[in-house]
């Protein structure tokens, strides 16, 4: 499946993530890199739903802390290993995806992106308050690492960093190659124009199902990572915030593409940081920078980029951008009110 | 014995009290271009939906192959074997030509394999430039739909209908938004559909293309069937030049 | 042939006086939707007092054409001016004020609200006294019975000929100088289309120049003065409504009975 | 017993009121613009703050102060950010809505402190009804929620603007051809609406604490009323804030505290089982 087109961006892509740690050595900013490839998984995952399915969910915040719920339950109060919680976890979140999905099937537009919320919102308040289960806000800790670092002569934070660099580029790329089979090619077909796409005989409901489910499941791998990576979740690991800074990063990084997730993760982690003098100002940014890439870049800065690329390139090759060609911006059509 | 491929018996629907279709029953034979036209309002479009699996009748029933379609879903219609084309071509906006043709293919396989089938094959590329080069748009398989003129978008809607492989094809008002040259070359283009053995339902008003391209028509007004016959008796038929320009039917 | 008597007689009384004073001047307009050109270097006139007919098979472009007019949808090329001054870039609340009213296509009521209260926003811009608001009501209400009758009821529960009436008495509350009427007979039993036809003459008869688009050719062109003719975005053919209307060239235009 | 029935009919009426309120602005904002207007949480929050800020000039002005405000507030997102969306798809506006939360939210933050604020009563004082003790201030948010939308009734029913507002929900070519302008009356409305939530956020200030994520779950609860109530549906969403305070309050009261904020969400999900396809219905309804 590597192809000429691809084989130039995967290589680099690989040694970023091999190469970073070196550039930032100090264990502080190994953390940061970390956390950024957890959020980059749960992105991921989302734009399966947002950006090839077309379906804007802000469910994703609680299937994460489902999945970190998970994980964090069984190793702590049931005593299990790290690894053997991560299939629970992936299991629970993707058939609470497709029972979310079940619910939303003919929802369209707004009524989609309202119920995904109310659905989210419950996992989240059984999550804060089911305390027997979950001990509410008191939270659980200590979740284990997924590796004994005795055995491994790296210190803990790079090991972990190479773990979740792994575990992202599998996640990545296993979205990259769903998206080459006609899995994903039904998908784009039905987030262009749905109608059409059932006409030639794409089965819409069933298609928007299977990626809906993937997509939840892969949010709930990243969540029980999240849950490891952290050692103590609380409740508000699962709040309906967290999905919609996955939607916001997905948007600002740009939909549908393998660096968009990367760019919204890097934001949002990244501008905290820079911020951290004066946090106060950091939802303000936030919110400006999002209202503004909606106003000015709806494609996201992964759009930006492809634009800009596209025009250093032309400026080589004499040949003219043209202005449409880059445009995704068909989540949904908007009917005539009238 | 003539094969009826496709058929109504009694097929209403009625919006709030109206009936846009009433009592229409017909049969479409094999191999033949039926032509359904009709003023507007007549209720072609909604016959056509009811067809195309857009709506549900109200009343009465649809067979096709020998199936009973009326309150089959959409995709389902298509895998029996009935592709359709939209009213102002619907095309996937973001897909290159190229992609709108695969992405209307994909759904053709089907199980896990079909689902798991990866988007480059040779073989599906082969046939999709063939498809490509029927509709007439060799080359520019990578241009956008809407870098295309709507003779060529008309073409692209009819191709990725006819890349699902259907038995029977309906084109609801192909013409629409053609200039008299193009509607002329589409004329040409529909014709040579029929060589491959495709059964064709059309709705359009334009009745130079229609009197031109149909075996049989089928003349409708306020929802019922007026007339249903070779083109040169309907272009004679009194009640159908009335409901054209107008006069109560039976007027004169 | 069948005309339409009651239309004969009114029509004989709408004489057309010596000067033709030209209000509405089309030139050379062009429109598109996207990469497809809808309306192609279109040109034509409407004067004072007078009923010109647009007919062509629908998609030809005269609803397009139309919103055009009144500044709903933007031209690219050409230019159109009302009254003497050029109005080719107005918005549709500057072509109300200046009494070009468009009763669209399709009616396009207020579903959701009284036939009462879709008459008044007909006049929202026009900033009447509540006795002068009245009083328009009622000339509206003489003229149209059924407006009358269901004053109180929604607009969308009405059928669709009484629609068709609240509609034409919504442009009328705007005191037209120019009314354009978008297919006013669609979807309507031969009755209620010939009732249509004659509210036309009266209207007419109040000095009002009605210009109108239909594919009910024979109806149109026994009420119009003159008469256009549109096919694919352009204006094929143009002259008197009487001569038009027994025009072969115009039924093959429409049935394609030359080619066979 | 019975004084439990009433004291929990008591606090469903109060908090319904101000979820009524706000699903009022929602429903009005939506039903007419399409605009998922999220960040009307945080105008009720700022509204809020207004009644804390200018205590000093005792309640009444500050919440008059917190209408106007709001009104401003609201035709200057909808002149910077929602007009200029008017053609973009529904996700678009949601994440535009919610960086407009992020950017008041964080404004309040930089302005007002992390630090709650509260403020005291108008009204002093409660009386017992039936058995259930309800302090005036509590009445007086009920009468004034309910107030508000009476008059929001009889100002889109029997004004020349409100009747243009209600045309412009219902059909956007037939407001164009009587002459109105869409996006001047999308102005005027978004103004409404916010002003609406900001009296929401005034109202609620005496009763509860006032900080800068104060309305986060209250908008969310409101969304899901204007589902229920059919979007747009301006009286179906007072009633439904009535409705799911009192799913809250016995709910709460009944089965278990914990889960209060479940309840409507719950009964929001029941209700997409037995009807799939939402409760649709977009125009402005006033009935």
């Amino acid at each position: 499946m590597i192809t000429r087109a691809n084989i130039f961006p995967t290589i680099t892509g690989v040694l970023l993530l091999v190469l970073l740690p070196f550039i930032f050595q100090s264990p502080y900013h190994i953390q940061i890199l970390t956390q950024l490839l957890i959020w980059a998984i749960l992105f991921t995952g989302l734009d399966i739903a947002v950006g090839h399915a077309g379906l804007v969910s802000v469910a994703h915040g609680a299937l994460f802390g489902l999945g970190a719920y998970v994980t964090g339950i069984l190793t702590v109060d049931v005593g299990w290993g790290f690894w053997s919680t991560l299939p629970v976890a992936i299991l629970v979140g993707a058939l609470v995806g497709l029972g979310i999905g079940l619910l939303t099937l003919r929802m369209e537009g707004h009524y989609f992106v309202i119920a995904t919320l109310g659905i989210g919102l419950l996992i989240t308040i059984v999550i804060r308050n089911w305390t027997e289960l979950t001990h509410g806000e008191l939270g659980l800790s200590p979740v284990p690492k997924p590796i004994s670092f005795e055995s491994i002569p790296l210190n803990p934070s790079l090991t972990m960093y190479y773990l979740m660099a792994i575990v992202s580029f599998v996640c990545v790329a296993g979205s990259y190659l769903l998206m080459r089979t006609s899995t994903g090619r039904r998908l784009r077909a039905i987030r262009d124009n749905s109608a059409l796409a059932a006409a030639v005989g794409i089965d819409v409901s069933r298609t928007r199902l299977v990626a809906f489910l993937i997509s939840a499941g892969m949010a709930a791998l990243a969540g029980s990572f999240q849950a490891s990576y952290l050692s103590y979740i609380e409740p508000s690991i699962a709040s309906y915030e967290v999905g919609f800074t996955a939607l916001m990063a997905i948007i600002i990084g740009g939909r549908a593409t393998v660096a968009g997730p990367f760019m919204g993760a890097a934001i949002f982690v990244v501008l905290p940081e820079i911020l951290r003098s004066a946090d106060e100002f950091r939802i303000i940014t936030l919110g400006l920078i999002l209202i503004l890439v909606v106003l000015f870049a709806p494609d996201g800065l992964a759009g930006l980029s492809k634009i800009a690329f596209g025009k250093i390139a032309n400026l080589f090759s004499g040949k003219p951008t043209n202005p449409n060609r880059n445009s995704s911006n068909v989540l949904l059509d908007r009917k005539d009110a009238s | 014995m003539t094969e009826w491929i496709l058929s109504t018996e009694n097929l209403s629907r009625s919006f709030g009290g109206l009936a846009a279709v009433d009592q229409v029953s017909f049969q479409v034979k094999k191999d033949e271009v039926f032509g359904i036209v009709g003023p507007n309002g007549a209720g072609k479009s909604t016959l056509f939906n009811l067809i195309a699996g857009v709506l549900p009748p109200s009343h009465g029933k649809i067979e096709a192959f020998g199936h009973r379609i009326d309150r089959m879903p959409t995709q389902k219609r298509c895998w029996l074997g009935i592709g359709r084309t939209f009213q102002a071509a619907q095309m996937f906006p973001t897909h290159t030509i190229g992609e709108s043709l695969l992405s209307a293919g994909s759904a053709k396989h089907r199980g896990v394999a079909g689902w798991l089938r990866p988007v480059d094959l040779k073989s599906d590329r082969q046939e999709m430039l063939e498809f490509l080069d029927f509709i007439g748009l060799a080359g520019m398989e990578d241009l956008l739909p809407s870098e295309l003129t709507n003779l060529q978008q008309q073409k692209l809607a009819i191709g990725m209908a006819l890349i699902t492989d259907p038995q029977l094809l309906l084109l609801d008002e192909p013409s629409g938004g053609l200039i008299e040259a193009e509607v002329l070359e589409l004329l040409a283009f529909i014709k040579s559909i029929r060589v491959r053995g495709i059964t064709i339902v059309v709705i359009d008003h334009k009745m130079r293309l229609m009197m031109n391209l149909s075996d049989r028509i089928m003349v409708m007004s306020a929802g019922k069937m007026i007339a249903l016959d070779v083109p040169k008796k309907i272009a004679s038929d009194v009640n159908v030049q009335n409901a054209y320009l107008g006069r109560p039917a039976g007027s004169d | 042939m069948c005309r339409m008597p009651i239309l004969d007689a009114r029509r004989a009384q709408i004489k057309r006086v010596g000067k033709i004073e030209m209000i509405l001047n089309v030139t050379n307009l062009s429109l598109a939707y996207g990469s497809r050109i809808a309306v192609d270097q279109a040109s034509m006139t409407v004067a004072a007092s007078e009923c010109v007919a647009l007919v062509g098979a629908n998609g030809a472009g005269k609803s397009t054409l139309l919103k055009s007019i009144v500044g709903i949808q933007n031209s690219f090329g050409g230019s159109i001016s009302f009254d003497g001054r050029d109005v080719t870039k107005w918005t549709p609340e500057a072509a109300v004020r200046a009494g070009v009213i468009l009763c669209p296509e399709g009616r396009h009521l207020f579903p959701e609200m009284s036939v009462r209260d879709n008459l008044l926003l007909g006049a929202t811009k026009l900033n009447l006294s509540n006795a002068q608001t009245r009083a328009k009501i009622k000339e509206i209400e003489e003229l149209f019975p059924v407006v009358n009758e269901r004053k109180n009821q929604l607009a969308g529960t009405l059928s669709g000929g009484e629609q068709q009436m609240v509609a034409l008495g919504r442009a009328l509350m705007s005191q037209p100088k120019l009314l354009i009427l978008d297919e006013p007979s669609l979807g309507l039993a031969p009755l209620l289309v010939e009732r249509v036809f004659e509210i036309v003459l009266t209207i007419l008869e109040t000095g009002c120049s009605v210009l109108i688009a239909e594919q009910n050719v024979q109806s149109a062109l026994g009420v119009a003065h003159r008469a256009y003719v549109m096919e694919a975005g352009k204006i094929v053919k143009s002259g008197d409504a009487s001569r038009l209307s027994t025009d072969p060239a115009l039924l093959s235009a429409f049935i394609g009975v030359d080619e066979i | 017993m019975a004084a439990d029935i009433a004291q929990n009919i008591a606090n469903a009426l109060m908090a319904g009121s101000i979820y009524g309120l706000l699903a009022v602005s929602l429903a009005l904002v939506f039903g007419v613009l399409e605009v998922p207007q999220f960040a009307f949480g945080a105008h009720a929050m700022l509204g809020a703050y207004s009644v804390a800020i200018l205590a000093s000039y005792g309640y009444w002005i500050p919440v008059a102060a917190a209408i106007v405000l709001m009104a401003i507030l609201g035709v200057l997102v909808q002149a910077l950010i929602f007009d200029p969306l008017r053609n973009a798809p529904p996700a678009t506006l949601f994440i535009a809505a919610f960086g407009l939360l992020l950017v008041l939210q964080g404004m309040a933050l930089v302005l007002f402190g992390p630090n709650n604020h509260s403020v005291a009563p108008a009204i002093a004082g409660g009386t017992t009804i039936l058995g259930a003790s309800i302090t005036y201030q509590r009445m007086l948010v009920v009468a004034a929620a309910i107030i508000a939308v009476l008059g929001l009734n009889v100002f889109l029913r029997y004004t020349k603007t409100g009747r243009n507002i209600r045309a412009v929900g219902q059909s956007r070519t037939g407001s164009l051809v009587v002459g109105l302008s869409p996006r001047r009356v999308g102005l005027i409305t978004m103004a409404i609406g916010s002003a609406l939530a900001g009296l929401a956020g005034a109202l609620l200030a005496p009763i509860a604490q006032v900080y800068p994520t104060m309305a986060d779950t209250l908008v969310i609860k409101a969304f899901i009323i204007i589902v229920l109530a059919g979007m747009g549906s301006i009286n179906g969403a007072l009633l439904g804030g009535f409705i799911v305070g009192l799913c809250e309050s016995f709910g709460s009261a009944y089965l278990s505290l914990e889960f209060k904020d479940a309840y409507p969400v719950a009964l929001f999900i029941l209700i997409l089982l037995v009807r799939p396809q939402g409760l649709y219905g977009k125009v402005v309804r006033v009935a």
